[in-house]
């Protein structure tokens, strides 16, 4: 395993999951973007529509989307909604997607020299990846050679997360694949994919997920010993973040918890401290 | 960053409620939100047992007093789950709010000649814009409507701050017999309005927002769209929109809306 | 496409899952059994004792389970729990579970003889196939050699259901696989591998995970077109039954719902024929 | 094949609730039920919210009169969220009860002594037991136990019943200061039992078991394992149980218990 753990210092414990922030100015209101580990909504070269409405639909403790990647693309984003975040003082982890590899490089090296990017979030796990004209990374070769491709183009001081999907089935090649690629930590899950009740593909997020998250990063750890990890998938207070924590996640990320009360963060970021100083 | 106009997220309590029509109204005490409170904003509710996400209400009314400090007002409609939920909330329950949220409508430097149409529980913001508008100096006509005299919002308080109230049922069991598109026209002719603000369905709106764009009137429509989580991290609640430069994009319902312009809405692409 | 459609004639369109009906003596209580399609537990050769206790956990809007196979074996189940659901005219499914090949075949020869059997379901996706010491199907084929195995040996007019776990990267070629080598019908889905919140490996099932189960009974009818599926996963009222039956299911089969409520069977079902009815 | 034995799912209602201590007695309308009661048979509720695993209560009585026909009470004790949400049920609400579940305690033919022991809302199954076993002529002596008196379950109607009341507590607040394990030799001693009843904790139960079985008395215990499902469906409550022929093999707490031969328990095994 060849993780730069230097690049990983000081992460989390709690970060905001990619899709669930907003630009980070809405979340400004409930959070103190200030030393916040924020990962923005995945960012594409080029600006992207996203699915039609409705894009969210509600599920038993879950949420399914179709977001289906809205973003204003690479430049825009840089012109409008990166230099709020990086006034305000949070940590950004700017999560890219792409096509090609040529387009994940792309991307990786004009963030590379964008002012006040800590880090990159590489999204190998959306629901419909193919669906959605991503790279196809069925096989875990395939997000190895993405990771492989950004960590070439992106500082080596500053951290690249690998982002996969809680696939049992791959989760442990994945995870290997990545690291050895040069990640500095794999995130464990993304959104699970399921349907919207209409039947377009969708991703499943929210509790009804964690028990799926929390056995992925139990067998990357059994498999591969203790590797810089970060969980997600359903926290929605501190007793969740420890079940990840307490598993050897080194951070863990909040989500779909944002959308029902924006607070989370902070208060689970608040909680987990006080736990650590008593 | 965050300062006085933000939105807050509060522990809320029911302080009262009561049925009025197929409606239940809630008042709420829900700490800071009232104050911070404009016409058109609304609140988002979280509805419990596993569902996550938020239920969007317009705010109907700020009180100022009380015991509890200033509480806001919402009308349920329970058509669903999590409006059946709330409207069967008894006294003293407990309720997460956050809120105010979104774009109210804009109000006019001059005092001119407004048309409010409400429709349905769409009805509830328009009260209070009502005020508003007068307090400013406006003429305010009011137009209310629904399908059948129970989905009425009473109009009786409206009265005060409205010039006119105009009654539109669908059966015809109170007011005039139709429905906003129908009459529309007719009401800004007779008010020669040079605004309008309406909030009910898309259909409705789009109604509203042609006939001011024919008239030369300016429109404010608050849309109802699905609104995920109501406070802008989902990106879930797209609305197109044409710009100056006539290209269609999507803006967020909840923070770029729910009250846009009428003739910005790309009412074929929202259908 | 070789599916003997005509042995899977009048299935359903409500059977019990596999491990959520008892011995069927239990349920005889709350559902009328004559005329149930019934699936059992799991069935092996030899008797397993399962596992340690606690065996089940409440997740939001789900359950994990770490039953762990708990069975009578073969000749015990034959002895004294099928006669019981013969006499009483369920339409008894033999689910089957084996460490090898030649004991699917084995367990499919003895129960072709068994007497009043309506047909079998050879599990296919146990969420711990391996720490259980079950056949490792980890790839497609495997499944198909399973069903190949047991259809051989068990008689051409009784329908041989093959269950697949809800795992999207492999169910489409899953089914193709198993559909080609005899089965009547493929089952989506099985439990979705998850953690108990001691972190042992088990399933989660129920509402939560209903999404995932529609979306991969989606993607199978859009790769495969009109194949017989039964559909499975958190199915608790008519409504939700009736999404996978317009989904294309033939049947469904529910599970965790009878835990919380023992006469689910028996409402959906009444549900269903009063819609059909109409 | 379902006959009179057979238990019911129903929709009850909670008729009346009432603050005991730290427990909360519900008095529940569930048609059909108290009909089929049995001392030492349980309910299974259901939970709302998402919920899925039933919890188990025992039934601690049932009133044959009342304008609602039969009715049943249960003794609530507020651990967890399940039992916190019954606890807090108001009277009218809705709640799915599934019973009379479980194997009950089996009755001496003989008139013999009995003991009855609980421990906390254990001693809830005793109270009806003590009943029926005094109709059949047995000698019955109760001991209550609890960590305290806020968990000690009223004996006072027990003791119509009950010829010797034993009231043991772990902070000596009423009755003898100690615990169930340490005062069961004597109780057995001094009534010269040769039946005991006991429903409480595995160690408590376990106690009792070897105390019964070291004086030769039978003895009957009415386990508190986790079920999922209460009604024998889901194989998810194993409790290790040796037979006759020396061999420990696993039965479902459900139906083969919860009360079971105190002599039988693999208590090893089920730690
Ligand atoms: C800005 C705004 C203001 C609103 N004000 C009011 C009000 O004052 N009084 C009132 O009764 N209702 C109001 N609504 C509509 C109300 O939010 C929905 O009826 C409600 O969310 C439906 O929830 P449900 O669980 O009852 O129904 P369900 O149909 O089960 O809702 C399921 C999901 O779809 C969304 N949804 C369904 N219908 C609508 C709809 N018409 N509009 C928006 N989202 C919907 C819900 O948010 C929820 O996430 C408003 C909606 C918006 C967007
Ligand atoms: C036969 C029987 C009779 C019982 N009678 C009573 C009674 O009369 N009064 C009373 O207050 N309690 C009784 N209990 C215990 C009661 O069922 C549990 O305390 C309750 O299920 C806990 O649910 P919870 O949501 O409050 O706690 P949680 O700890 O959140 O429960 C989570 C899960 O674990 C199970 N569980 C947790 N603790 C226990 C336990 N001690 N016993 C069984 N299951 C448990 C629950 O069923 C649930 O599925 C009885 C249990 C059994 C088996
Ligand atoms: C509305 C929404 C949008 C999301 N968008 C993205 C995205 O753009 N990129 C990504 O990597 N993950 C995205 N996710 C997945 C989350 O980042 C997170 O991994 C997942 O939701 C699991 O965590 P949770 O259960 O806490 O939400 C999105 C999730 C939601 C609910
Ligand atoms: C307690 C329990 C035991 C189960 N045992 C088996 C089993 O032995 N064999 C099997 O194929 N599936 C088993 N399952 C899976 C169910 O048959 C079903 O496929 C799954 O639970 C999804 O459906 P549901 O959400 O309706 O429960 C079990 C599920 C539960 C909850
Ligand atoms: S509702 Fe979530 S961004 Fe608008
Ligand atoms: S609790 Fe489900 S079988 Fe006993």
């Amino acid at each position: 395993m060849s993780a730069s753990t230097d690049a990983g210092r000081g992460f989390g414990p709690v970060m905001v999951a990619s899709g669930c922030g907003g630009t980070g100015r809405e979340l400004a209101a409930f959070a103190d973007l200030a030393g916040l580990d924020f990962v923005t909504r995945s960012i594409t070269l080029d600006p992207r529509r996203g699915g039609p409405s409705p894009r969210i639909a509600e599920t038993p403790s879950g949420l399914v989307n179709a977001v289906g990647l809205d973003n204003p693309g690479l430049e825009h984003f840089l012109a409008t909604e990166l230099p709020l975040l990086v006034r305000a003082g949070a940590r950004v982890f700017v999560s890219v997607a792409g096509a090609t590899l040529g387009e994940y490089a792309d991307l990786a090296r004009r963030l590379s020299r964008a002012p006040g990017v800590g880090g990159l979030e590489v999204n190998l796990g959306a629901p419909d990846q193919v669906g959605q004209g991503l790279f196809e990374v069925r096989e875990p070769f395939h997000a190895a050679s993405v990771v492989a491709a950004v960590r070439r183009e992106f500082p080596a001081d500053l951290p690249v997360l690998a982002k996969l999907r809680p696939d049992l089935t791959r989760v442990v090649e994945g995870a290997r694949g990545v690291l050895d690629a040069g990640a500095t930590a794999v995130v464990i899950g993304n959104a699970v994919p399921a349907s919207m009740p209409d039947g377009r593909p969708a991703g499943l997020t929210g509790p009804a997920i964690m028990p799926v998250a929390l056995r992925c990063l139990a067998e990357v750890t059994a498999e591969l010993g203790p590797v810089p990890l970060i969980g997600a998938g359903g926290i929605t207070d501190a007793a969740d973040a420890r079940r990840f924590l307490d598993l050897g996640a080194m951070a863990v990320q909040i989500g779909t918890a944002l959308l029902h009360d924006p607070t989370t963060v902070t208060r689970v970021r608040a909680a987990l401290t006080r736990e650590e100083t008593r | 960053m965050a300062d006085e106009r933000d939105p807050l997220h509060v522990a809320g309590e029911v302080l009262a409620t009561r049925k009025a029509g197929a409606y239940r109204l809630l008042t709420i005490a829900a700490p800071g939100i009232p104050q911070r409170f404009r016409a058109g904003n609304f609140v988002a509710v979280s509805v419990q047992g596993g569902r996550l996400a938020r239920r969007s209400l317009w705010i109907h009314r700020v009180k100022e007093a009380g015991a509890f400090g200033p509480t806001l007002d919402v009308v349920v409609h329970p058509t669903g789950p999590g409006t059946t939920w709330l409207a069967g909330l008894p006294v003293g329950a407990a309720i997460e709010v956050t809120g105010p949220l979104g774009r109210p409508f804009a109000l006019p430097r001059e005092p001119v000649a407004c048309v409010l149409v409400g429709e349905g529980h769409g009805a509830a913001p328009m009260f209070p814009l009502a005020e508003r508008l007068r307090e400013r100096g406006c003429a305010v006509s009011l137009v209310v409507s629904a399908p059948d005299e129970s989905r009425l919002l009473s109009a009786l308080e409206a009265r005060r701050s409205a010039r006119s109230v105009t009654v539109i049922t669908g059966d015809g069991s109170v007011g005039v017999r139709g429905d906003v598109a129908g009459e529309i026209h007719g009401v800004l002719e007779r008010t020669d309005a040079d605004v309008v603000y309406a909030a009910g369905s898309h259909a409705t709106l789009r109604a509203v927002a042609a006939a001011a764009e024919q008239r030369g009137a300016w429109s404010q429509v608050g849309l109802e769209t699905p609104l995920p989580c109501g406070t802008g991290l989902c990106h879930g609640c797209p609305v197109p929109v044409i710009s100056e430069d006539g290209v269609s994009r999507l803006v967020r319902a909840c923070v770029d809306g729910p009250v846009v312009r009428g003739d910005r809405v790309d009412w074929e692409a929202l259908a």
